[in-house]
This record gives structure tokens, C-alpha cells and sequence, in this order.
């Protein structure tokens, strides 16, 4: 049940150019007097794409993404490494998981938005208190998922490591570690988007540049063009650290059979 | 009689004093003595509220008179009836640390400046400082700030050199020291020095579908508005104090007291905007933002004084 | 009871301690909402020094459990796990278990399984690998090391997870049914490599298995345990055959013969035991 | 290593003590002339705890709490609902799940701040924007998991439930689904905290009433004691959610073996 | 060769179908960053309705490949599978296939685990149950219903497989190792219980075992396979035991012997090819 790439490529095509048809006759063919998807909240596909080249060739664009993107790769890196660390740790140290479980929770549920004037007080307005924002999304995806993962490890496989003689470090490297890989990566999916939600609306709380900046800048003056050419290039932008979140995983899973669900 | 007795209004930042008199007719019962019923929903920002204008789910917003004229750029035709700020409230202070090398917007040439959002009414007023002074908007850093206690922040923690925001955040800087004044445009004197005149800040505005097809409301709103800035006229700053929820306060009533008394000339005693304020309004955006042009705005369509002449036949 | 089943063991020399002395333990299962499950009832279990004990009995009886007891993987109800006249806290260090079911890294290759057996020791990895690629052709995989295990048959994977236990050369060996899913020629050869390697240096071995004729051909000693739960061992038979043996010849000779004969009887008592009232019913009506 | 109840009680019971006592020093101590924790940004702990007790006295906060539980719980439910759902769909359908991979992790990347005004514009002022919000997050937690979660099925139990004749449909039931439900309720755990936060955020953009309105009112004015009181509510809150994630938890897996990983 | 491995089906009846005729498959898996490995060459097999068939062969040769194949599980690179004259699309809906791995829902108890498979069928849960309870108590169960897999013995979980397949009743069995971790006296019990099964509908059994003895004692064709890669089917042995057979007695034919060993040579043969190289050398040297 493998699909060509040319086709499967073909197929994405395809699913792009629905959606760019369905926004256009949406913003510009009235139905029964009204737009399905008015112009000032959804500009036209077209305006969006003329921008997004026009940002690209004007070359405005390229600080901004940079800054982003290094608040984004350092949000994701901080973010994942800790709630690895941290899940790890918990998930082998029941008495420590027991204690601050409430905490952990009360703590992922605080709405960021709020937070970040403490994260500006602390760590000015520079990239930090975004990458702050990032982290603080990107932890708790990773954290929980690392948790679990490490509790799913096979007893028999944990068992026969442990009489092997394998010390915590040992059994981290080649049980735990490999064992929870899979539910690692599958957070860190999620994750991605999440460090770069947490910069960009870092960002667009506070900030002198960046993708938030500017989606911001245009929101003010009503430049809705602006606000999906500037969505646009982030979401296209996670494609590009989703690609390489997926190559490392694809590297480090070389083991796995392939997926029994998909196999027919 | 009213078609639409109960209402919603939008407002991006209720507690803010730039909207003090929303809050002033919500506690002296003003719209319940008019008939309606008035559901304030508040936005995290003066822009979202107009889309939600905009967008239908509220019929009326109290919101920056520039934004009625930004819109008839974008074809959507929304007008104000009623001015409640006719300063705009805004205040452009430099840190106490720079104080020294920062003694006018001349001087704020490659300077890093505290605005609450990039694009909002704080970013245009600095920007249109500079271009009056023969700078390029580009000469300085513009870094948003937010509107809460992240601006203080910012300012004592010496992110920025300069800021422009409006109060409370400015009283609060100025009550801990940290604030030189250059432009101060919540006063009388302070506005005419940039503009030569009024300059309209917060309105009441509608879409116009909405004011043709009640307009029995929108008179009773406006008459509701009338009434209290008829009452801010006269009150004095306990009696405010007094009539607004004691968590408006800023945590100290000496404070409030103070920051009120710094923007009382603001608020707008007659509730009209004349056409040299309207125009002066126009200029500000024009000068600013290049996409707009001055010569296809309609500025008879921004605001419609009916209502207004109508509330003031009343209550006199 | 207990006072028998130390009896049995009365043919250790008296002066070196036990390699394992399982003495009066009781194992029992906590199962959700009902009544706690006792599957091993107070029983004892010695082996000395470099001795070959193979264990039978009728399958769920308690072999896996009483094998895990002695690893220190469970936690007996009652009695003490001594392991060279020492209690047993924790794990134990000096025993390599071959598990039932597959405990094999599914993350590394068959080579790596093996060879990290060895690094974790602290031996440098290509050394390790060295001997890891010896091993895994003893047991004939020579052309596996690069496999993953799920591209490995029931009984290549089995091999693997046997390299992977020989190879750190344990004092004490754990082995549960280690030979289940080889054919009868691999069985044989791969019960001579392990007589071979346990006649190098005396280990104590624990073998369970269903198959009586291995029992015989390798141990020292066959235990025989009754039918759970409450499962007891009801048997220890000597085995005084010749070493070295030879898997093949061996089963030839009378005296294999008679023993077997012998522990079949009392084994096939026990079995009937346990189906006493279900199958041998069915089988009687059928 | 199972603590006793009691003792479990006195340890959280202490790290909040503690964290109040660093609170309360940082706030009120002066170190080298600076606060650690200045009140303005900070409050202390005594004031929020009177605020909490006034609100819950003076009956105002049950209005508010009850709005945003129920937009909390219909952004969970339809958001992991909707995950489950997607979920299983692309996992079982890798065309699908190709096609779809690359916009699916655009969406997840878009800030939802940034959406606001168009669920506001689609579904009004009410609680229906702020669920819509609340579930663009929770949704893509529970999506990624429970997309790999179907993955990982053991092939073995697979092949044997399909030769046993069952169909798509008890496959799911027997097979999928039970398998992937740690899964599951790992991401629901991380979901629970999100979807209170989706509704927060919600309000706090634009909304008459809920804890996040409460939050937004009491920060216009530099109310601190205001919005630490209400995220402590909040957060209190999700415990209460998440308790009951747990119980349903609880009941579905029992057939689990304890987690190797705490044996000792 | 495929004519003579055919030729070896030769005594089928011309007229019905065969319930299973695998014919000049060959089977190869893909490893990644090597060359493709072919597990099984062209070989044919053909089982009749109600026959038999046990299969024999040194470990990792390609036994459990070719039931997958027959399942319908695995696609061979080439040849054809037909069931009772139908090519094979996709799953092979009427066998039943107990897998040499555990393939228990561990999500279900051993009671649920057994019922499903007629719940799927449409029958109500209650009906399902009471017939799942009945089949648990055949396979000695009877005590251990409520237990998850997780807390069942290794010999017990392969016996609640066994009930979970045989409970449908399929029309073509296919087992591997079905009793490789019973003792042998549940082992007998348990191929006395199957062959009665057999007896009732005319059911063709496909059997994977390591125990020529069990082999010979159930079956009406031995076939052995020639050790991998490419891995044929090289003999083919009908066996002329009288029906119905008791497990326990037929050991004791001189027929059976004489088949044994027959069998036990050219099996005998083929397992040291595999260990040519290595395993024989290694075993000469100690
Ligand atoms: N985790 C558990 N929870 C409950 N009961 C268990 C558990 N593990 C084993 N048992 C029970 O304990 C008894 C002994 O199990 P054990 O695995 O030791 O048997 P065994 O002798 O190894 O059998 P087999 O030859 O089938 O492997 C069995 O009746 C089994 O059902
Ligand atoms: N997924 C796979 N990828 C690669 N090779 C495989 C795979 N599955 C099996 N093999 C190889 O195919 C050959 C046959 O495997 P199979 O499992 O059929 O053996 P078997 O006869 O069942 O052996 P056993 O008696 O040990 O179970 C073996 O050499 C094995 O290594
Ligand atoms: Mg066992
Ligand atoms: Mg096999």
C-alpha cells in the first residue's frame, strides 16, 4: 500500500490547490448575498502569496525568520531534553512522580499568556523569554509522553537487562532510552509546532522582531494579507524542522518492523 | 421604541482609563435607565474588538476613532456617534536613566522605544513624532511591549530608553520615578502641541447597517454616553473613585486619584468631534502609514452627530 | 514435609556452601479482586557447587516461578534465597537467566545482543564483538549477526538469547526451557556445548524442562515438582550416569532406561493429578 | 517502593509549604536591596490566598469557574474525541495519513492566538469560540499519539485477531483501540492542562465572563493578586479534571501488569 | 524437483479439491542494506481435505514462513496458494492459525480472549461465554478463566490459544508448535483431544513440531524441509498407522519405529548440513 512519491506528491498538490479554490471562491463569490469567508478576515490566496514573495524578495523577511527560528530550535531543544531528563527521572523514581505529580499538572495548565510578563521580568525582552514560552509548551508535551514510555517498557526485556547486570545508567542507554524512543518521537511531533506556537506568540506579546512581530504589526493595522502571509511562512517553516525531526527518528528506529497496521 | 434592547459592546481593556466612561455608565445604571440591557464583553486588544464588530457577534464597540476611518479603506463602513476622548491619551516618556541624553523626540534618533503593540495607536503617535520631526521611522527600534505590568518591566529593567503608552501604565512609571515626560497628550496643552487641536481618541461606533436598522438604540446609547460624560464633567476624582470597582484602583486609590487627575482633560466634555479634530485624526494615519490615501477618505461617513444632537435637545 | 525435601540434598559434601538453597520458600500471586493465588507451597531446593539440577513437572505448575525466586526478580512469601551461603537481597548478581518467553533487545541486532552481555562488564566494544560473533556461532547463527530479532526465527532467536547468557560465563545458570523450540538434532548439540562449558568450570545449573529424556542425558539430579497451586517438589532422583556423556548415546544405555522409566511414573502420576477431574473425564469419554 | 497514603499527603503537603515559604521570603525579604519576587509582579502568598477565599465567599467566582468548565470540558471531549477519531483514521489509512502529514503539521503550528478572530467570527462570542480554541490544542496532542499508539499494535496479536475473522470494526474494538489506549491516555493527561488553557486564552482574548476574564480584568490594572488568584484556581481546577482521567484510566487498563519500571 | 514434489501428493483423491495447494512458492524477506534473503525456494505442498499433515524440519528452515504463507499473511514472491481450489486473496478466512509467538489479547482474560472468537461471529456474549468456558475446561483451564495473560503460565497461555482456535472450528488448522511448551504427558492429552476434533469434520492440519514422536503419532504425512536459505521440501512420508490411534500406546508399534527412524535419518542429515561448517566442527574439537 505504498504510494509513489510522484503520485503521493501529486495528491498533496492536489489537496493544496482544493483548499486554495475553496478560500478563493469563499473570499470572492457571494453566496446569497454574504462571503463565506469574508474578504477583511481572510484576505485572497492571491494577495497572501503576492506578499509572501514580496516579503521574500524585499529580503525584510529573513531577520525576522531567523530570530524566530532560533527562539523556535532553542524552545524545541530546551523543551524536549528537559522533559526528557525529567520524565525519565520520574518515571524511575516513583516516590519523586507521586509528590510533585499534582504540581506538574497545576503547572501545564497555567495559560502561558499570562506568564509571559514573568518571563520578560526575568529574562528581558530579548529571544529568551520566548524560547521561555516555547519550553514551557514543549516540556510538558514531551515530559508526559517520556513518562509513559518509560513505564511500557517490556518486563521480560527490563528483566533479562537487569540480570545481564546492567547498572541505571546502562539500563538507560540500551532499555529505557530505545524502549521509549518511539513515544519520545511521537511527542516531539507535536512538539514542534508547540515550540514554534510558544515563540510566536512570544513574540507577539512583546518583541522588537520576529514572525510574531510581524503578524502582530499587521494585525494592528488591519492587514489581514499580512497576518496569513506571515502564517504561511511559519507553517511552511515547521515543515522544514519536522523533516528533520523525522529523518532522526528514521535513523535511530532502523530496528522497528514495519508497522503492523499498515501492512495488508 | 428600542428594537434591540439588549445589547453587546466590545472594549479591549475595560479597566483601561482611556475607556473610563464605559465603565462609568455601566455602575451609575445609565443604560438600564435608558431601557437596555448591555453586555460588555472585553477583548485583549482595541483591534480585536473592532473584528468582532465586524465579524457580528457585537453590535457596538467603544474603540479608537482612527479605526473608522482605517476601515473606510477597507470598505467597511463603521461610524462613530459619540466622542468620548477627544486627547489621545497618550504618553511619550523617556527612562529616567536617559533622561540626560534624551530631551526631545528629536533626540530619540536610534533610541530603543516601548510601544504597547507594533502597528497600534502608541507605534503611530512615535512614528508621527519622528516624521514631524524630520526622522525617518526607521531611525529608532520600536519594541512591543504589551499593555500590562511587562511594559513596567521592561521600562525598570532598562529594555527600552523610551516608551509610549497610555496610562495606567504611565502613571505607575511615573509614580516610581522611572518617567521623564517629552509629549504628553492626555492634556490640553500637551495635545495642541502636537496637533494644533483635538484629536479624537476613544468613540462609540457602529456599523452603519446596524445604526439604520435601530437607530432608537443607538440613541439611547448615545444618550446613555451623554449622560455620563455630563456627570465626569462635574465629578470629582473620590466621586470616580468611588463609582468604579474598587480592583480598578491599581491596587492603591492614591494612585488611581493621581493617574484620573493626569488624563481628566482627555475625556471629552460635549461628546462631538468637529472637523478640524477629524482631520487632524486623518493626518496622524495618513502620515504614517503610506498605503493610505487621504484624498479617498470620506471623513462626513466616520462620524454621524445626529444622535448626538438629539441627546443634548434631550437632557438640556 | 521440609525435613524430605532437605534430606535429598544430603549428598553435598558438607564443607563448600550451596550455590542455591531455596529453604521453605512460598510464592504467592496478588491477583485483583480475588483471593491471593499461593503457587509455590513451602518447599526447599539445594544445589551444590557445579551441580546440574534439571527441574520437571506438569506445565503451570511453578518451574518459572521458582527459577525467577532464585534470580531475585520475585520476592518470596515466606522461607530464604540463599545464594552461596549468602541471603539474597536484590538481584542476583551471579546468575544468568534464559527466560521463557523472548528477552531479547528488539533495538539491536542479534551481534549487539550478545555483545553488550560483555560491555556492560566494562570490555571495549570491537573485543566484545570478537567474542559475541564467536558465541553466536557456536550456536550456529554465524550468518545472523546482523539481524534485528523480529527477522529471526522462534528458535534463532532462542540461540541468540542463549549466547547472550553463556557468554558472561555466570557461576549459576538459570535456563527455562532454553531448548523448547529447537528441533531434536539442534537440541542435542546445543545440550552438548552447554555439558561442555559446564564441565570447564563447575556451575551450578537450574534447568527446567519438559522434555524427560534431556533431563536425564544432562543432569546431575531430576527434581520433579507436583501440580499447583501449592506446588511442592515431590521428587529428587539422582542421576548416576557416566560423564561425559554423549547426547545421542546415552539414551541407549539401560540405566537411562530404567530412570526414565522410573520418573516418568511418578511424573505421569502428577499430571493426572492436575487434570484429574477435567481431562482425564473428557479423554475417558472420547 | 508503594508510599503509604498519609506519608505521600505529607510530602506534597511539604513541597507546597516550601514553595510558599520561598514565595513569601522572595516577595517580602529584600536581598541586596532588590526583592527576588517583586510584589508588583508577584504578589504574596497571604493576599492571594485572601483573594481566593473572598472571591469563593463572595460567590462572584462560581459564575465565572462554571463557564470555563464547561468550555474546558467540551474542548477535551470534542478535541480528543476528534483525535481518537483522526487518529485511528490515518493510521489505518496510510494514503490518508501521507496526503494529509504535511498540512495536518502546518495547522499544529499555526498560533492560535492568531485564530481568534476567526472562531470568534464563526461561532460568535460565547463559549463556542473559546471550545473551538481549546480544541485546535487539545486536538493535536491526542491526534499524534493516538495516530502512533495504532502503530505500535504488537503484530503478533494483530495477525491472530485478523485471522480470526474480525472485521474493521472489531478490530478496532478488540485490537486498536485497547492497544492504543495507554497511548491515549498518556496524551490526554498533557491534553487535560491544554484544554483549560485553550479556554483561558479564549476569554482573555475577547469574552464577558470566565476565570480568563477574570485574569484579563485584574492584569489591565496591574491587579497581580487578582490573576495569581485566578490561575491558582485554575490550576486547582484541572486536578479535579484530571482526577477523573485518572479514575476512567484506572477502570479501562486494569488488565495491565504493574509498570515494569517500579518493580524493584 | 517440484515434479517429484508433487508427485508426492500423487495418492490425493482426483476429485475434491485440495483444501490447501501451495505450488512452486518461494519466499524471500527483505533486510534492509543487505541482499534480499530467500527463506524458501520454489516448493509445492498439497494438503487434502481432512488430512493431516505434520512438518518437520531443523530450526530457522522456513516452517512458520510457509504457514504465514498459507494464512495468507506473507505473500510469497512466487508460486500460487490455493484453498479448496481458489487462489488465495489476502486472509485465509477459513484457517484457523495458532502462532508460534504469544498472540493473546493481553487486554482480555483468558475466558474473554476465547469467547471473542465466537463473538465475532455474531454469537451473543453470554452463549460465547458459556461455549468459551466449556473449551478453557478442555485444555485444563477450568480453574484459571478470570486470569489475564500476564498471569498465566507459558504452558497455560499456549493452552488458551489453543482453545481460542479451535472454538471456531476452521476447516483448515494450521499450528506451530502448538504443544512446544507443554510437558509431555499434557502434550499427549492434548493431541488426543485434537485428533478427536479432527475425527468429527473432516479438518486438514497443517502441524509444525519438533517431536518426530508426536509427529508420526498424529499425523498421515510427514514432511521435512531442508534447512535454509531456499529452504525445499525434501521428503515426504505417509504414515500407515491404523486410526484411531491412542497417543500413548502407538509408541510402542514396531511400525512407528521403523518410520522413526526412517524419518529420523534424513532428518538427522539435514540438521548437520546446516552445522556443517560450524556446529560439527566445534562438536568434533570438544
Ligand atoms: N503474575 C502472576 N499472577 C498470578 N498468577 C501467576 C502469575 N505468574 C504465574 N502465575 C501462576 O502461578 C503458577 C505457576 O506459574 P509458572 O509460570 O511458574 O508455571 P511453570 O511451571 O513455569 O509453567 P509452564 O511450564 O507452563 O511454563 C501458574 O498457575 C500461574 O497461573
Ligand atoms: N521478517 C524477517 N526478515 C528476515 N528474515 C526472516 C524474517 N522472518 C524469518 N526470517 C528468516 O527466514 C528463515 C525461516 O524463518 P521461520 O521463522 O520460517 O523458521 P522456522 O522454520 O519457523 O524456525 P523455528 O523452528 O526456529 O521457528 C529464517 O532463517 C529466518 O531468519
Ligand atoms: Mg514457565
Ligand atoms: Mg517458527
Amino acid at each position: 500500500m505504498k504510494l509513489h512519491p510522484a503520485r503521493l506528491l501529486f495528491l498533496q498538490v492536489l489537496v493544496a490547490v482544493a483548499a486554495l479554490a475553496i478560500w478563493h471562491i469563499g473570499a470572492t463569490v457571494p453566496i446569497g448575498g454574504d462571503y463565506l469567508l469574508p474578504e477583511f478576515f481572510f484576505s485572497k490566496p492571491w494577495d497572501v502569496l503576492a506578499r509572501v514573495v514580496e516579503l521574500f524578495v524585499s529580503g525584510t523577511i529573513w531577520k525576522h525568520l531567523w530570530i524566530t527560528l532560533t527562539e523556535t530550535v532553542l524552545a524545541f531543544l530546551i523543551g524536549s531534553i528537559g522533559g526528557v531528563v525529567i520524565g525519565f527521572w520520574f518515571a524511575r523514581k516513583p516516590v519523586v512522580a507521586a509528590v510533585f505529580d499534582p504540581y506538574v499538572k497545576m503547572v501545564n495548565a497555567l495559560p502561558r499568556v499570562v506568564l509571559a510578563p514573568i518571563f520578560m521580568l526575568w529574562l528581558g525582552l530579548g529571544i529568551w523569554s520566548k524560547v521561555a514560552l516555547g519550553v514551557t509548551l514543549v516540556f510538558f508535551i514531551v515530559f508526559f509522553n517520556v513518562y509513559q514510555g518509560v513505564k511500557e517498557v517490556s518486563p521480560v526485556v527490563l528483566a533479562n537487562a537487569r540480570m545481564m547486570g546492567m547498572n541505571e545508567r546502562q539500563l538507560f542507554r540500551n532499555v529505557y532510552w530505545p524502549s521509549a524512543m518511539s513515544w519520545m518521537f511521537s511527542s516531539l511531533h507535536t512538539a514542534v509546532g508547540f515550540a514554534l506556537v510558544g515563540a510566536v506568540v512570544g513574540e507577539y506579546l512583546g518583541s522588537s522582531a520576529g514572525l510574531g512581530y510581524l503578524i502582530h504589526q499587521a494585525e494592528g493595522v488591519f492587514d489581514v494579507t499580512g497576518v496569513f502571509a506571515g502564517m504561511f511562512i511559519l507553517a511552511a517553516f515547521v515543515l522544514v524542522i519536522d523533516w528533520v525531526v523525522t529523518r532522526v527518528e528514521k535513523r535511530l528506529l532502523v530496528w522497528r518492523p514495519q508497522a503492523a497496521s499498515e501492512q495488508n | 421604541e428600542i428594537e434591540k434592547p439588549n445589547l453587546t459592546l466590545g472594549v479591549g481593556g475595560k479597566p483601561l482609563l482611556y475607556y473610563l466612561p464605559l465603565t462609568l455608565a455601566e455602575r451609575l445604571g445609565y443604560f438600564k435607565d435608558e431601557g437596555l440591557t448591555v453586555e460588555i464583553n472585553d477583548f485583549g486588544g482595541g483591534s480585536k474588538s473592532l473584528q468582532a464588530l465586524i465579524g457580528g457577534s457585537v453590535d457596538a464597540v467603544t474603540g479608537a476613532y482612527e479605526h473608522t476611518i482605517r476601515m473606510q479603506d477597507k470598505k467597511q463602513d463603521i461610524r462613530a456617534v459619540i466622542d468620548l476622548g477627544r486627547y489621545p491619551g497618550i504618553v511619550v516618556g523617556v527612562s529616567k536613566r536617559k533622561a540626560d541624553t534624551i530631551k526631545s523626540v528629536a533626540d530619540l534618533k536610534g533610541a530603543k522605544i516601548g510601544v504597547t503593540a507594533p502597528g497600534s495607536s502608541t507605534y503611530i503617535l512615535v512614528q508621527y513624532l519622528m516624521i514631524k520631526n524630520g526622522m525617518s521611522p526607521d531611525d529608532a527600534s520600536f519594541i512591543g511591549v504589551g499593555s500590562g505590568a511587562s511594559a513596567v518591566a521592561a521600562m525598570q529593567k532598562g529594555e527600552i530608553d523610551a516608551i509610549s503608552h497610555l496610562d495606567p501604565v504611565i502613571s505607575k512609571l511615573q509614580d516610581m520615578g522611572e518617567l521623564t515626560v517629552l509629549v504628553d497628550t492626555r492634556t490640553t496643552a500637551g495635545t495642541e502641541a502636537v496637533f494644533g487641536g483635538m484629536n479624537p481618541a476613544a468613540v462609540l461606533y457602529f456599523k452603519e447597517s446596524f445604526i439604520k436598522a435601530n437607530p432608537n438604540t443607538v440613541q439611547a446609547l448615545t444618550n446613555a454616553f451623554y449622560k455620563t460624560l455630563k456627570w465626569l464633567e462635574k465629578a470629582t476624582p473620590e466621586e470616580v473613585a468611588a463609582t468604579v470597582p474598587q480592583e480598578y484602583w491599581l491596587g492603591d486609590k492614591d494612585l488611581y486619584i493621581k493617574a484620573f487627575n493626569a488624563t481628566r482633560e482627555a475625556y471629552s466634555t460635549d461628546g462631538n468631534i468637529n472637523e478640524a479634530s477629524m482631520k487632524s485624526a486623518l493626518n496622524l494615519i495618513a502620515t504614517t502609514d503610506p498605503k493610505i490615501d487621504p484624498a479617498k477618505i470620506d471623513l462626513s461617513k466616520t462620524f454621524d452627530g445626529s444622535f448626538l444632537a438629539k441627546a443634548k435637545a434631550a437632557t438640556n | 514435609m521440609t525435613a524430605t525435601a532437605r534430606a535429598m540434598t544430603a549428598e553435598a559434601p558438607a564443607g563448600a556452601p550451596l550455590a542455591v538453597a531455596l529453604d521453605d520458600i512460598s510464592i504467592s500471586f496478588a491477583i485483583k479482586g480475588r483471593p491471593v493465588f499461593k503457587a509455590v507451597a513451602p518447599t526447599s531446593l539445594h544445589v551444590n557447587e557445579g551441580e546440574f539440577v534439571a527441574i520437571v513437572g506438569p506445565t503451570g505448575c511453578g518451574k518459572s516461578t521458582l527459577l525467577n525466586a532464585t534470580a531475585g526478580l520475585l520476592a518470596p512469601a515466606g522461607g530464604t534465597v540463599s545464594i552461596f551461603g549468602e541471603p539474597l537481597v536484590g538481584l542476583n548478581a551471579r546468575a544468568g537467566y534464559l527466560f521463557q518467553q523472548d528477552a531479547l533487545m528488539p533495538w539491536k541486532t542479534a551481534l549487539d545482543n550478545v555483545a553488550i552481555a560483555l560491555e556492560i562488564g566494562g570490555l571495549r566494544r570491537l573485543e566484545a564483538q570478537t567474542q559475541a560473533r564467536e558465541w553466536l556461532k557456536r550456536v550456529g547463527l554465524a550468518r545472523f549477526t546482523e539481524r534485528y530479532p523480529h527477522e529471526l526465527s522462534g528458535g534463532q532467536r532462542k540461540r541468540v538469547a542463549l549466547a547472550q547468557m553463556l557468554i558472561r560465563q555466570p557461576k549459576i545458570l538459570l535456563m527455562d526451557e532454553p531448548f523448547g523450540p529447537l528441533d531434536a538434532q539442534t537440541r542435542q548439540i546445543m545440550g552438548t556445548l552447554l555439558l561442555r562449558l559446564w564441565a570447564q568450570d563447575r556451575k551450578a545449573v537450574l534447568f527446567v524442562t519438559h522434555d524427560l529424556e534431556e533431563a536425564i542425558a544432562l543432569s546431575d539430579r531430576v527434581v520433579i515438582m507436583s501440580a499447583g497451586p501449592e506446588a511442592r517438589i515431590i521428587g529428587d532422583y539422582p542421576i548416576d550416569l557416566a560423564r561425559p556423556r554423549d547426547a545421542a548415546e546415552i539414551r541407549l544405555d539401560p540405566r537411562f532406561h530404567a530412570l526414565h522409566r522410573t520418573i516418568w511414573n511418578q511424573l505421569k502420576a502428577e499430571v493426572a493429578k492436575t487434570y484429574g477431574d477435567e481431562l482425564a473425564a473428557e479423554e475417558v469419554s472420547s
